[in-house]
């Protein structure tokens, strides 16, 4: 079992909790160390209690852990919310903090606030001069988080930084023997969120045009593609609403674009009828949909896998969608480039179902191939400019169900694109044997769509005496947890629908299966059990909008297989 | 192309002596006097029996969802501005469910067209009640009369900014044919109210009503005369009330590209590296 | 095998077909007959082919039919819509259709417009004419029809279509020799649609409020409603869109009334972020939802079944719902009734689950109990007058899950109803435990929704080789077909959740399986399936935009049994 | 009761300098002026920092979705005219998502007293545009300026009709308190529009800003002044620019009852033997 190590920093929002997590990673990964970044904040802006986990280690790490190594301390609410061990080193200006009495842990006091002052600082610096003591702590080399800190921070406030830093390294000795690396494949892997890959693979995927409405966890996905519209030619536009979000990328879709719209569970649900009509005109769109913890507002900023369902049957009527459920970064990034493909190649409305765990915590990327994918938009007629003025059958099988596309502006190529059945043309036609063609032929697409999505497999020993059964992120859980106890398997959805369901039954079938979701009603147990009768007993649920922690599985299997 | 051209083949439904009929020989006639070819003209539309033109005249339409046509309009134009965007819709899809959008469409300075049928009712739903049914109106909705106070578009419009505020009339379909020529002409979002008689549901508001209310503006009036006139409910005025120059919403986007293609993403991952 | 007897009236939208129906329901009903009349119309105002279809006999009938026995002409429009077989005795104005040769069936030439003309009348009344034609061909007595007629038009048109139903009965024999009945039950018996049972219901169960938009084929319930108004002191309001409309209701349950919303698929993808509202914070409501073709826009006046899944997961996050499916009058005004008080018994939105057949075919009630129901406005705080100002546990469990409630204006209850995860009182919070608290108390009360639910039963034989299984208004289609064929019986959910699946599995097992639903999909063997890992193998589905037809299903069963 | 006795014990989650903190005061003491009691107040609020007031003041709170306040404030004082329903909402959550919501509430003249937090972006999702950024305003989601011309409430407001429209500012929270009590004491529905620095996202706008340019208005302006006055970017009025008399919106309604029992509904089951 290999040893993983745990910083952890605490304080009210707006103590820079956030910010200090990607420059830490920066440092770990410089000297050689796999990373995990994994934050919980609550929905306001100053005060609270946000916190930040860094997980790290020689091998891979995906995953938040319980128990905390090193604490930094930025204010008396962290010793409200957080445990130690008796062995937690504990940095702190103990001098300013008034709640420290009888906390276990190995006290560190280092004075951030004098530090800070000394510098003629902004009080905001004592985080930089708080993660300098946890890097002299940790035995970590000075010059490399002097570094690390003077490029993360941009013009005037790169040199304060690096000073108070260094100010807090100087405050304490080495108290950690790290196991010492020399793993440069680290240095070279970036480190991001989840919703920062899916937006470079939309970029890569040749985006072009993308709207939708802010909402936690996904509004980020909308900062980056803003940030870059103009370099990479992505219209971005904030939109009054999500029903105008995924309206106007339809819109934008019908004319041409390659366009995408990303939101929560409470904008997909006013995003609900569109994707309907998304789906009946058979205009492709991509939506990034990351999930947190419901009904309605619910709990805004944290984590839960519970829209599967959702996800699965929103919007009134029946067709066709593919799900994509990427558990990490390379996946989100693939993953985000398939759909677009897939959508415009079967016409059909594609999700990439993400959740706040995956889509804002940091993770190492290992296989961000920059040349992945190849521009795929189907069938698209070359247009007719001798008959400039003709209709077009829009709605007329090509093959394997799927119809030709028609972008507005081609000669000849006129159609109705009708949210009302229609006949191949488009136009609004209520006869039984229409709907009943245009019916199946949108639904024959699905074999051919299954056979494209990426199949649920196996990971670990093949034959352990337990398997979970998971999609999504919690893939990274498992494999961090696999670390410390073998004795489970698991077979992993990184897609949900649809899929070759038979293929499927013969993965599960004679093992002792658990259905591993976050969440508390079990859906990937009930999907599976829709579409192979294999009814999963045993349940590994959590849905306390928390992602499970590295120990709770190892418990959970050493429970079972006691 | 003759307007007649631009007929699809397929016959209106719409009930006999509907306004509709007006509205589509109006939109045809604009089209044929602007050159604007079929496969450069991108027609939407809501649901309702306004809904309905994109079968009814030869473009590339798209049919939205009820109240929607704006969102889907502007997402048409951003992706690609080289085509006319004609939008149809009831008062009911746009001044009831639709009218935060048609708010939001008005800042945002689109370069649509978009022609309400504003026949006081919701036609294809067989005659509840719509935002423009004046007070105390009966219908199925609100069998006790309306309560809610009637909604003015030209006056709200205006108030919004809209850089371009028209009223037409069914019975004077020159008129009309001229506003949407103006209103497409327009470089910027162009609202015409279109008083579109409903001959089944419409209840008082036939033909004859406006007939004798209906008069034409020689010019367009001032802002302060153009809300007066926006909100005598006996004089009905018709034409331009107002306009103005403001960019359009595609030129503020110098970011908008019709090339589609897999992007060199190296740059945007070695920054997290 | 008993015979029933199939007339049918088709003409153009606007030429009276859809008034005819009830008209002559109340002739048939006066002789003693059993009907059920169902509808085909185009979303269209005028012009297109409208239908109407009555079937009766001595015994309820429940189901439309393929086959015709008498049928009105009304217009050339259709002959190009229906084909007749050569006993069918077809009732036009053949001076005045041009499209009429070469049709099969017996002619009858009755000069309606000539009637009509000499009678001085407007043109409509040329459908009364043709009825009074076709009463004449079925041998009904002329006495019955003309009191009929002069009772169902109001003042001045009374007399008129009294005499145009006269001059039609007199320029027809008698054809066909109905079986003698004297069935005085159906006399007493009512007649309406589904949404006007629900409706019924809904004032019965005492509703004080209800909003929403209309929407085919739900909009009936509001004008009904709105029409009550006064008389029975319900607010109704006609709101600016369906999100409005369920968020009204909301807002009017929290304040102390009985609310409702009523919708199809498009609407309530509308309201799916409002029913997660009404979730959350435990405001009871009832939402009537009757499906219609999808996706999108879809066949707005049609039928089908297919949003039973979209009804299970609507709205982000996990809750619980009820879902009453009613498949006739009398459940469709008892199960609104039931659904009120569960609404308020366990403080979750309820569904009433309809389609366009249910909610506006004309049935017969049999059951239609005035009495039914009593009053269960669950747990309520009665206030604490000493002091009133004090906030209340408002989401602290009381018994099976359910708190108590608190209506505004109660002293000593304050609380938030909060959108965002709340604690007892409901303030906003993150924490773990509660999170966990909450949710598990919310979804305790699922066994006990369980066990007030009606449950799935057999219908039929026990022994029947072929057992089919249904929910909703299919009931009425196997029952009318099992007329026809006994070798069938059928598992009927008058329910889809929450239930007792240990109880169902028993229910299925050893059975000859087939899944029989009014979607293309198959929703409740995946329902089935995902509860009881039981899935049916063997489907009979329909979803051309009409309901089963009986001769379908009894073709089915032929082939089936072979 | 005192102001301080309308606190609920939970302390205010706002960033120290936030203009909510003032807005919160005058709404206590405005209650405790009107001697409304808490268990008479019906407090209702959509999601945003905004929306958070309802976990801080005494009352029947509900808290409902983003953009969403206006339908359930409706149905809440249809349900129970009884109540006092104050409503508070973000400008991104009632002029963005929910301007319709608005427009409809105005048309129906619903008798509440609506707060709309004036603080020019979106402050709880951490500083995307809102309606009221003007264009220019580079944030998170628009890091290259709004393109989109800036919502102006009171103008839409008057346009749309309603009766009581004003402006208040949370550094003047005395006479902010006043105008709530005004708005609280109409006859129908209430739209006050308050400037509310957002000190951490708000930009240029912060107390400074404000303080330079608001004004009192010393009384009701004609209505040609209030749409000047509204529209000066630069002298900043506060203080009531419209309002009239209608019938609220409840007094339209004679059918509200709040007795909720089984009714006979034999007569309605006869109608159709
Ligand atoms: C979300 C949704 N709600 C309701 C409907 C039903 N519906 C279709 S058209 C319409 C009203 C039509 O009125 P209007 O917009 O004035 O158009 P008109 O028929 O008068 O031209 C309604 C309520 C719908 N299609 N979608
Ligand atoms: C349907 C939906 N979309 C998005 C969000 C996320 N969200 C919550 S508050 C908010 C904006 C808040 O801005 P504003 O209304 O101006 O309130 P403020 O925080 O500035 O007071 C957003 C986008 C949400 N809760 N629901
Ligand atoms: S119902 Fe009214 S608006 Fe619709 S087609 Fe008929 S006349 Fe025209
Ligand atoms: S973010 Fe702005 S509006 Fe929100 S609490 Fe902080 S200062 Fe106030
Ligand atoms: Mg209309
Ligand atoms: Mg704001």
């Amino acid at each position: 079992m290999e040893k993983t190590f745990v910083w952890k920093v605490g304080g009210p929002a707006g103590f820079g909790i956030t910010t200090l997590g990607p420059v830490f990673a920066k440092i770990l990964k410089d000297c050689g160390y796999f990373i995990h970044g994994y934050l919980e904040y609550p929905s306001l802006i100053r005060g609270g209690y946000n916190s930040y986990q860094m997980v790290f280690g020689k091998t891979p790490v995906t995953a938040p852990k319980k128990r905390i190594d090193l604490y930094i301390a930025l204010d008396d609410v962290c010793f409200e919310r957080e445990t130690f061990d008796d062995d937690t080193i504990v940095i702190g200006d103990f001098d300013n903090l008034k709640k420290a009495d009888g906390i276990k842990g190995v006290k560190v006091n280092v004075p951030l606030k004098k530090i800070v002052e000394d510098l003629n600082g902004k009080d905001i610096m004592r985080n930089t001069a708080a993660l300098g003591a946890s890097v002299a702590a940790l035995g970590l080399p000075e010059d490399v988080m002097a570094a690390v800190v003077a490029a993360s921070y941009p013009g005037k406030i790169s040199k304060p930084n690096v000073d108070a830093a260094q100010a807090g390294f100087s405050h304490c000795k080495p108290m950690i023997k790290l196991e010492k690396t020399d793993n440069g494949s680290c240095k070279k892997a970036p480190v991001m969120t989840g919703n920062e890959a899916v937006s470079i693979g939309a970029i890569r995927a040749g985006v072009t045009f993308f709207s939708t409405y802010p909402m936690t966890p996904a509004s980020s996905i909308l900062h980056y593609l803003a940030k870059e519209a103009r370099d990479y030619h992505v219209t971005v536009k904030h939109a009054e609403d999500e029903i105008a979000g995924i309206l106007m990328a339809i819109g934008a879709a019908h004319a041409g674009a390659r366009a995408m719209t990303g939101t929560s569970g409470g904008g997909f649900a006013l995003m609900n009828e569109g994707f309907g009509l998304a789906a009946i005109t058979e205009i492709p769109i991509v939506v990034a949909l990351s999930q947190r913890p419901g009904p309605a507002t619910g709990m805004p900023t944290w984590t839960e896998q519970a829209d599967l369902q959702y996800a699965l049957h929103a919007s009134q009527g029946e067709f066709l969608r593919a799900i994509y459920s990427p558990a990490d970064l390379d996946e989100a990034y693939k993953f985000t480039i398939d759909a677009f493909n897939l959508a415009e190649k079967y016409q059909i409305p594609v999700i990439v179902l993400l959740d706040k765990f995956l889509s804002e915590s940091h993770f190492m990327a290992h296989d961000m191939d920059t040349n992945y994918g190849t521009m795929d938009r189907g069938l698209i007629f070359k247009g007719n400019p001798e008959k400039p003025y003709e209709h077009f059958k829009r709605y007329e099988e090509t093959e394997n169900g799927v119809p030709t596309r028609s972008i507005p502006g081609t000669p000849g190529g006129l159609f109705v694109a009708g949210s009302n059945e229609h006949d191949k043309t488009g136009f609004v036609i209520d006869s039984a044997d229409n709907r009943v063609y245009q019916t199946d032929r949108r639904f024959k697409k699905q074999p051919f769509v299954a056979a494209e999505m990426p199949h649920p497999y196996l990971i670990g020993k093949e034959d352990a005496p337990l398997t979970f059964v998971c999609f999504g992120s919690m893939k990274q859980v498992l494999l961090e947890a696999m670390k410390y106890d073998d004795r489970f398997n698991f077979i992993y959805f990184p897609a949900v629908h649809p899929l070759e369901w038979e293929k499927i039954a013969d993965l599960l079938k004679g093992r002792n299966l658990v259905a591993f979701e976050n969440n508390k009603t079990a859906q990937l147990r009930a999907l599976i059990a829709e579409n192979t009768g294999i009814y999963i007993q045993k349940t590994c649920l959590k849905y306390d909008g928390r992602p499970f922690f590295t120990e709770e599985v190892v418990e959970y299997v050493g429970e079972a297989l006691k | 192309m003759k307007p007649v051209e631009y007929n699809t083949g397929k016959v209106p439904n719409w009930c006999p002596g509907c306004g509709n009929f007006a509205i589509w020989n109006s939109i045809k006639k604009a089209l044929s006097n602007l050159e604007i070819e079929p496969h450069k003209l991108a027609l939407v539309s809501g649901i309702g029996c306004s809904g309905k033109m994109v079968n009814y005249v030869r473009s590339y339409a798209l049919q939205t969802l009820h109240g929607r046509t704006m969102p889907v309009a502007t997402g048409i134009k951003l992706a690609n501005p080289d085509m006319t965007v004609l939008v149809n819709g009831g008062d009911g899809d746009g001044y009831g469910m639709g009218v935060g959008h048609l708010i939001h469409a008005i800042r945002r300075n689109i370069n649509v067209t978009y022609i309400v049928h504003h026949n006081k009712v919701y036609g294809l739903t067989t005659g509840q009640a719509a935002p423009t049914s004046p007070e105390g109106t009966i219908t199925k909705s609100t069998p006790f009369g309306v309560v809610d106070a009637t909604i003015n578009p030209l006056i709200l419009a205006m108030a919004a900014g809209a850089t371009f505020v028209a009223r037409g009339y069914t019975g004077e379909s020159e008129h009309l044919t001229d506003l949407i020529m103006q209103g497409i002409n327009h470089k910027g979002f162009a609202l015409i109210d279109v008083f579109q008689p409903c001959v089944t549901f419409g209840g008082q508001y036939k033909y004859e009503y406006y007939d004798q209310r209906v008069v034409k503006m020689d010019k367009m009036p001032s802002h302060d005369e153009a809300v007066a006139l926006a909100a005598d409910q006996e004089k009905l005025s018709i034409g331009l009330y107002s306009q103005y120059e403001r960019a359009p919403y595609e030129a503020r986007h110098p970011e908008i590209s019709r090339t589609v293609e897999m992007k060199d993403v190296s740059k945007l991952i070695e920054a997290y590296i």
